[in-house]
This record gives C-alpha cells, structure tokens and sequence, in this order.
C-alpha cells in the first residue's frame, strides 16, 4: 500500500493499533484502555488532516491504490448484477465494465471505468484507461437503456481515455463524442457519479446525465496536474501548484455549478470504510432516481440538454 | 476560387515551412498558401478562411460580443487572452456569424489556431453552440472549420464541460434534420476532435493536417508499436474510417457546394 | 433446473465427446449433458432444450405443419429430408412455440442440429419470422436457441433469402419495443449467425460452443496469420465483442429469468 | 484476359478482324468487304454461343475479369459522384464504396463492392470480399440516406464476405446481419442491383431493397458452386453441375420471385459493351426509382417487409 505524507502519521497509529490489538489476542492481555486512547488520537489526527487538504492531497486520494473501485460499489450498492460485454464491433475493453443491476428498486443499466487492484488486473484494465470499444459498449448498453426504459447510472473512474497509437487509430476521439452524444440522445434519467479520477475527455464520455455528482475526495480535471505543469512551468513536478490552479475538486465543481452534490466521505477516505461510503453513495444515487422518476421522457431529455447548455463563464461587451 | 488572401505583410517571399523552397509570394496566396512545389497547405487565419469560403461579402459575424473572463483566477490567463488578442486581433478562437455559399444561406464557424492554439474555453464552446442552435432554429446548414490544440486549459473543468455542451448542439441540429459539415484543417486535437468535430455527417479534411487525439509522444509512450509514419495526418485518419475525403484547399469551396445540393433537397 | 433430459437409449455408460472419459449415464443427464469432468456442453436436441427450458408442460408447439419442399428438385434432397425425419423424429430443424418462463408467457425457438446440421431453408425461415411477428402480435418477449450450420444449400437462393426474411422479423420485433434473448449452442454458424442470431439484445453463448461464420479450413487459408487457439468458439466471440455473456447450460434458465424480468418493467 | 472455352472461337474471330482493320490501316489497303463478312459472322455464332449457355457459363461470365464493376458502372451512368470513405469505428475498407451521386435527376446514395481490375487492385480490393468495415461503412451511408431522405442504390459484386480470421474477429456476421436490419429500416427508396456475382451472405448484406434487379449474365447464390460440389460429390470440379442444381442464375432468381426484373445485357455480355449495359442499367434503375417515388415513407418501409416476408416454398400440411 502506498502511503501518502500527509497520511503517514495516521498510519503508524493505526499500525500501533493493530499491533495492540494483537497483542491482546494472543497473550489476552487487556490493553483496551490504550487502544481506546490511540484511537481517539487517530480520530482527532483524521479530523485535522482531513480538515487541511489542499488540492494535491485530493488527487492522491482519488488516485488511492486502496480506493473502491466500480466493481466494489455495484459489489456492496447492488441487490443483483450481470455483467454484459463486448461492443458487438470486434472488441470487449476491461477498461469498462457494464451491466443490468437492481439497486433499492430500481433496475437500472449501470456502466464504469473500472482500475485493477493488482499489477495483473490493471494491466488487464489496462489502469482504467478505455479505449474506444470501452465507449462503444458503453453507447450500446445507452441504447438497451433507452430500449427498455431502464435509468442508466455510470461510475467515472478514469487517468484518461487511452492516447496509445491502438486506439487513436480506432477513433477514440470519435468514441468519446458519440458517447457523450447518445447520453445526450437519451429519455431515460441519468446519473453519473465521478468516484475517484475524473479525468479529461475520457471522464466526460461517460458523465453527460441528468444529475452528476461526486465523491468527497474524487477530482474532475480538463487535464492531470503533472501535464498542466509541465505546459505551463515545463516542469511536472510543480503537478501540486497546477491542481491548485485548475481547481479540480468536488467542492469546486460544485462552486462552479458544474455538479449537483458532493457526497461525503466517511472521515480518512473512502478506502478507510468502502461499507459505509457504498451506503451513502447509494442513497445519494437512489435520491437523484427517485427525483428524475417525476420527470416525462421528454423532460429528461431537455433537463439532460438545458443543464450542459448553461456550463461555461464568460462576459459580454455591450 | 481564385479571390486573393489578404496579407499584412509586404514582402515578395515566403519559404515554404514544410519543403523550405522560396515561393514568390502573390503566388502563393493565389494558391490560397498550398506550396506549389510540395502541396503543404499553410494554416489559414479564420477570416482569410471566411473570404475563400463564402460568397463574397455575404459574412455577417455573429456573437462577436463575448469575451473570456477568468473564473479559476488561473496564473497569466488574462495576461495571455490579451497578448492573443493584440497579436491576431481577434477577440477569441473561434468567429461564427453567417453567410451565403452558392447563394444559400448557412451558418458557418471558423477555429483561429493563430488565437491560443484555437484552444476551447467557454467563449469557443458558447460560439459553437450558438452555431448549432441558430442553425437548428434557422432551419439553416452547419459549417466548421476546425483548428485547435484542445481544451483551454486555464479555465479547467469548464473548458472540459464544452465538449459536452458543443456535442448538445450536434444532438439538436441532428434532431432538426440539418446537414453539419466539418472540415478539418492542420492541427485538430484533443478536446475539439473529441466532442463536436467528429460529429459531424461528412467530414473533410485539408491534405496533411495534423488530426489526432492525444500529442504524439504521449500516443508513442502509451503504445508498444511504433507510430506508422503518418501517425495523426489527415491521410491516416482517412485510412481509418474518421475522414470521409481529403480535400485540397483550392476544391474545399466546391465540394462543401456539392454536399449542400445533396443534401438540401430530395432526390 | 435439475429436471431430467429425456433419452431414447437404455445404456448406463456413456463417453465425454471431449475428454473421452466414462461417465454414468443418470448422472450425466442430471447435468444436463456436461461433463462433470471437463465441462463439455454435449449436444441437446431441441425438445430437451426446451424441457429443460421453459415451465413445465407450458410449452405449445406452433407452425409443425409446416414441410420442407424440393423447389429446386435438387439432387438428393427429398431423401435427406425424409431420412433426417426418420432419424430425428422431427419435421424440421427448428421447434417452435410459446410456453411459459417463470410463469411469464414468451415465444420460444430451438434449433435442432441432428436435423441436417440444423440447416435454414425455406421452413426453419418461415417458422423463425413467425416467432418474431408472434412476439411482436402478442406483445411477448422471444427466445431463440441457436444451433446451425448455416442456410440450407440444398434450396439454393430461396435459402439465402431466409437470411432476409429472419432479419425482417427482428426488425418487426425491435421496432415493437419487445426483448430478443439469443443462446448460442453448440454451433451457430454461418448464415444463421450473419442473419437473426447476431441481432439478439442480449446473447448468450453455452461454454466451448462453436460460434463463426466460415469453415476454420476457409479462414485459415483467407488469413496470413494462424488463427488463435480458440478460434470460433463462444469464448473468442466474447473476447471480440458478439457475445455478452457465456453460461453454463445449469444457469441459463435463470439468466434468461433475470433477463426478461430486467427488460419487462419500468426501472 | 482469360479466354473462357465458350469464348474461343469469338476471340478468334474478334482478333482476325482486329488485324485486317490494322493492315487496312496501315497498308491503305481496303478490306472492308472481308471484314463485314467476319463481323457478321461473329454476330451469328456470338448468337449461337450466348443462346445456349448454361449456368456454369453464366458463373463464369459473371467472374469474367473485362466485366465492368461498380465504379465502371458509376462512372458511366452517373452525372456526378463523391465517395465518401470509412465506417467511423476505425476502418476504410477499400472492398466496398460508396458516396453521394447524380442520376438521371435524382440525388442518391450509392454503395456496391468494387473488385480490383490489375492484381494490385484486387489485392488492395480483397478481391470484392468486404470485411465487416465494409458493411459498416455502408450502413452510415445508408443511414445519412434516410437523414437526409436519398434513395439509395446498391450494386452487388462480390464472391463472398471476406472470411479471414480478422473479419472473423471483428464479426463479420454481425456485420451482415446489422446491414440487413438497417437496410429494413429505411424509409427512402432502395433498389439493388445484383452485376456480377452474388455472393451469398455477402451479397444479400447490401441486396435488402425495395427492388432487387439482376443482370442478364449475374448470378446470385447461397454457396458458390465449386463449394457445393465439394460438399455433395467430394469434388469441387464438378461445380458445373452444382450451377445446375443451385438454380443461380437471373431467370432462375425472378422465375423463383426473389427478383424484379432481369436487365438485359448487349450479345457478348457486360464486357463487349460497357456502355451500352450501363444505358440499359441506369434505364432500368431510374424506372425503378420513378414507381418507387409513388410511395410515402411507411409504405417503402412496409413494402419492404413484405417483399422480403413473401420469399420462401414450403408446404402445410393439414
Ligand atoms: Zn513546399
Ligand atoms: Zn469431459
């Protein structure tokens, strides 16, 4: 597990926590005062990190190696789920899972970028970087949607759509327009939810929906921190004073009107406790259904426009 | 065709950037700035594209009246948006307004790389809307000349917000039934050819121009192969099913004339 | 699902086509005819399918009046018929009708690959339009088990026809809004996978199922390269794209439930 | 140029009167009278050959390598042509083209496969055999048809899809399948025109039309018959009785009611007369056009449909 700086005094607590705790198993011992102590500090350690963190400390958060993944939150949201594959082109990507789930009710046509948890499975998923048979898959599980009326839910998890010569050469610019353009194209309601990395073009193909939201901790950038910097200071490293600038935060999206909701984290990140992260991300989600279900197909449609219509800051001269 | 660029400079001539030979110059802006040696096709300014495109006189720009705020604060954006302006004297990437091709009235917008790398920030993303909506409600054909690195980055997740937004337009004026036609000129990048460019229902594209999603060497990093040679050209998107047909500069006019007539009445 | 396959033969012991190894014939139809060793999905015929399939005693058989005849007098034909009835006990290679699926009514297809490599011709297309227009009629999703050689040779261009035909009544049946849920058996080739089977909503394919459009003989020599290990079969589809998800024989029942019950009511 | 056995002593003859009008030429010598005398005789016995051919001798004048393709066909019936290229997914397939076109008043769609006529071509054509690109380009150019409400006319040439294992892997027979379906799905007038071979599953992937003409000398089949052979004798040369028994030629498809109408070709086939078989083509093509104008957009539809419902022999027993 990779430990950022700032969660670093955090995580030796908690080691010491674990080491107490296991001390008292093995040799019943009864050290449950000092764990209560040491817990109460990481509580309060938590409470003042978390209170502090700057753009950059987000970005590591939402690039988490132990943050949940798509797979963990229809895992721990869903009642039932049944992955569907393949873009009926030639190609099935792992970079994007999608299938029919049953949510609180719901059926629903739910879509994600999904990260690997190890070396092996994010060089499968190739680290949640689509290519444009991802998109494509993604646009027909849109149309089984509009088919059969299902809302459609899509979990944004991604670095960026893959910029290898394989999918340049198979149109991944093209994929992500005509993905954004089908969400547009769609009666049914539509959320989307950014988990962790929103990132850039690769982000937005599958975030055009009627109510968008993020995690406390995701980011949603036009560009990763580190490219930001080496454009404008020739120099990545600078990546924490770019994401300062290029205010990719949830609560910047929201001060922007760019989303609807910031969902909270539990204290520490979602990785701290996928459980109770899951549980408010699905009421969050059920909430945005059940205010949309009062809305006509064609309202959908029109929120779903009128909604992108007003993005964008700008003046006019007289 | 034939209607001569205006140029501000006053010198007799020009190297040619690709092929480096010595090109007299009222030569060259007859030949609309292709090089007659090697064919390279030199960017355009917006409104040297506008004179060679439309019927002449006929332009009547439109939403010229917005212009760039800096809603992220973000280091030298206004310092940059003022040196574009001074330099190209322009007041945004993109000019929009409509005219007369063949006589028949269209919507047209044409991306300045010349103008922050033709980036698309809000201002861009709003012209362009408005390009879709007018024709939409005009009942009026679409016409884009790309020309752009990408996102403006310096308004960050609102410039990635346009690609949404322009990508509605497409969705409306598809609905409306209208004919959009994109021309590709050198460079079309990143977020522009990634929302509204690659929408369109007939795509041209200028001979050699540079069309591609991600730079060339981030591409290269990501891949195990090495780029074919004409990794990102026109020509390779061509090759792979992107570009419906290149067009030398000198037949962009009437080709876009042909593909009105076929697609403005029935057969 | 552990309902028992019906079997003609009497014999205790039987041998997995694949792995050669002895299996105890009760066991091996309690699993539906896999093997419990290596999971070969051996061969059902269509009336197993179906019993195995749908409520029981649900099912209604429709259109068995229909027969095949020699348009063309080709050579041999009314004998191949005539012996695959004798063999098979059936009149065609599709069954068809309705039944019920978890009480729900659906219209059902299978095809039976003991009658002439489960061959197209005039009969099995008719019989395959109808299920969809009886979808469509009667507002019932439809489920087709796929297993075919492709379009029967022996009835010439009327055979190619049906590739048509069957397309036209998925078009009838999309445009009426209702499910289309395809299982890909063991094997589905040809001019059955180029025309209907292709078009499903969802497809489902049974492990190890040969699923392509030419021979493997016919693509080798079209291809430079050597094909894959697993070329054509129902895990190289899915690895391309075709096929949404693979199922063991045992759960293809409730797959087929959850399907209809995803696509039968509001979200 | 392959010289069929049927074919010979025309050759023969059509060379001798190719060199006496040279040594006319040449010479100024005037052998007119002798050369009047062998055209008659080479209209008599193209007569008596072209009488009598059988379907094998169709097969192969169908094949025939001066046979005039698609683009032959375009360039000498149409006012005007624009191809337009690719499917959009990130291939161009060179086996079919298609684009905007000019005839006789109407504005049109037109998509066909195009064989090569030097053996770069027809490697660079894959010999007409489209892969599944093909058909997906034809499929967007289908649909900007019924965008923008062109009739749409196809011409059919090929031996078969291509059955390679890349086409194989990027489906092929999804490919065939979906252009059928779109093809049912239009609302403009659509006329096909089966010009050389008719190759199976490849060739009805574009032939799905409100009406489905054939050349006098095309042929349209489930299998080629050198393939049937091998399947029922174990001997693929004897594909002259397997044309026979296959019934694959233009009377046999629009006695069987699976065509329209036969166009005519001049004496000697396609190749003799280019032009004047592509007058006769665009005739019939515009008479087609011209009765189709008559109907609305749900009656081409409906048309369609039951064209296409209607094909099939079969018996019901009581
Ligand atoms: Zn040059
Ligand atoms: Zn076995």
């Amino acid at each position: 597990m990779t430990i950022f700086d700032f969660e670093k005094p955090i995580n030796e607590l908690e080691s010491a926590i674990q080491e107490l705790r296991q001390l008292s198993a093995e040799k019943g011992l009864d050290r449950s005062r000092e764990i209560a102590e040491l817990e109460t500090q990481r509580e309060r350690l938590l409470k003042q990190i978390f209170a502090h963190l700057r753009p950059w400390d987000k970005v590591l958060l939402a690039r988490h190696p132990k943050r949940p993944y798509t797979m963990d939150y229809i895992r721990l949201m869903c009642e039932q789920f049944v992955e569907l594959h393949g873009d009926r082109l030639g190609f099935d990507d792992p970079a994007i899972v999608g299938g029919l789930a049953k949510l609180g009710g719901y059926k629903l046509v739910v879509v994600g970028q999904q990260k690997g948890r190890d070396l092996k499975e994010r060089q499968k998923r190739n680290f949640a970087m689509a290519k444009p048979e991802g998109y494509r898959k993604a646009m027909r599980l849109f149309q089984l949607a509009e088919k059969f009326r299902l809302p459609v839910l899509t979990l944004v998890d991604t670095p960026a759509a893959d910029p290898g010569v394989e999918s340049e050469s198979r149109g991944i610019s093209e994929a992500i327009a005509r993905s954004m353009l089908t969400m547009f194209q769609l009666t049914v309601p539509t959320v989307a939810v950014v988990i962790g990395e929103g990132g850039s073009g690769g982000a937005i193909a599958l975030a055009v929906a009627n109510r968008v939201l993020m995690l406390e901790h995701a980011i949603y950038s036009v560009i990763p921190p580190e490219g930001c910097a080496a454009i404008i200071w020739r120099d990545a490293s600078r990546a924490p004073e770019a994401a300062d600038a290029l205010q990719l935060t949830a609560d910047d999206a929201l001060r922007l009107g760019l989303i609807d909701m910031v969902i909270s984290e539990p204290l520490g990140a979602a990785h701290r406790d996928p459980q109770t992260t899951a549980l408010s991300l699905r009421s969050a989600i059920l909430q945005q259904f059940h205010e949309l279900s009062a809305l006509t197909p064609e309202q959908l449609y029109q929120h779903r426009h009128e909604r992108f219509r007003r993005m964008g800051t700008f003046l006019s001269t007289p | 065709m034939q209607r001569r660029v205006a140029s501000g400079s006053s010198e007799q001539w020009v190297q040619c950037q690709k092929c480096k030979k010595i090109l007299f110059k009222p030569d060259f802006e007859r030949a609309l700035r292709v090089c007659i040696h090697c064919g390279h096709h030199h960017r355009l300014r917006a409104r040297e594209r506008i004179a060679i495109t439309l019927d002449p006189d006929t332009f009547v720009e439109q939403d010229a009246e917005l212009r760039s705020d800096d809603p992220l604060r973000f280091p030298d954006y206004p310092d940059k948006l003022m040196r574009a302006q001074q330099t190209t004297g322009e007041f945004e990437a993109v000019i929009t307004g409509t005219g007369k091709l063949g006589g028949s009235e269209v919507v047209i917008g044409v991306m300045d790389f010349a103008f922050m790398g033709g980036s698309m920030g809000s201002v861009v993303g709003e012209k362009i809307m408005r390009c879709f909506l007018r024709g939409a409600d005009e009942y009026l054909p679409v016409i884009l000349f790309c020309a752009s690195g990408g996102a403006r980055m310096q308004e960050g997740m609102l410039s990635l917000m346009q690609m949404a937004k322009t990508t509605a337009g497409v969705e409306k004026l598809q609905r409306a039934g209208l004919p959009y036609l994109a021309v590709f000129t050198d460079p079309t990048m990143a977020g522009v050819l990634a929302s509204f460019a690659s929408l369109a229902d007939v795509i041209i594209a200028e001979p050699g121009a540079l069309v591609g999603f991600a730079g060339q060497r981030v591409a290269a990093q990501a891949s195990s192969g090495k780029p074919p040679t004409n990794f990102q050209t026109a020509e390779f998107q061509t090759e792979h099913g992107m570009v419906d047909l290149i067009v030398p500069r000198a037949q962009i006019r009437p080709t876009l004339l042909y593909l009105l007539e076929m697609f403005g009445g029935a057969g």
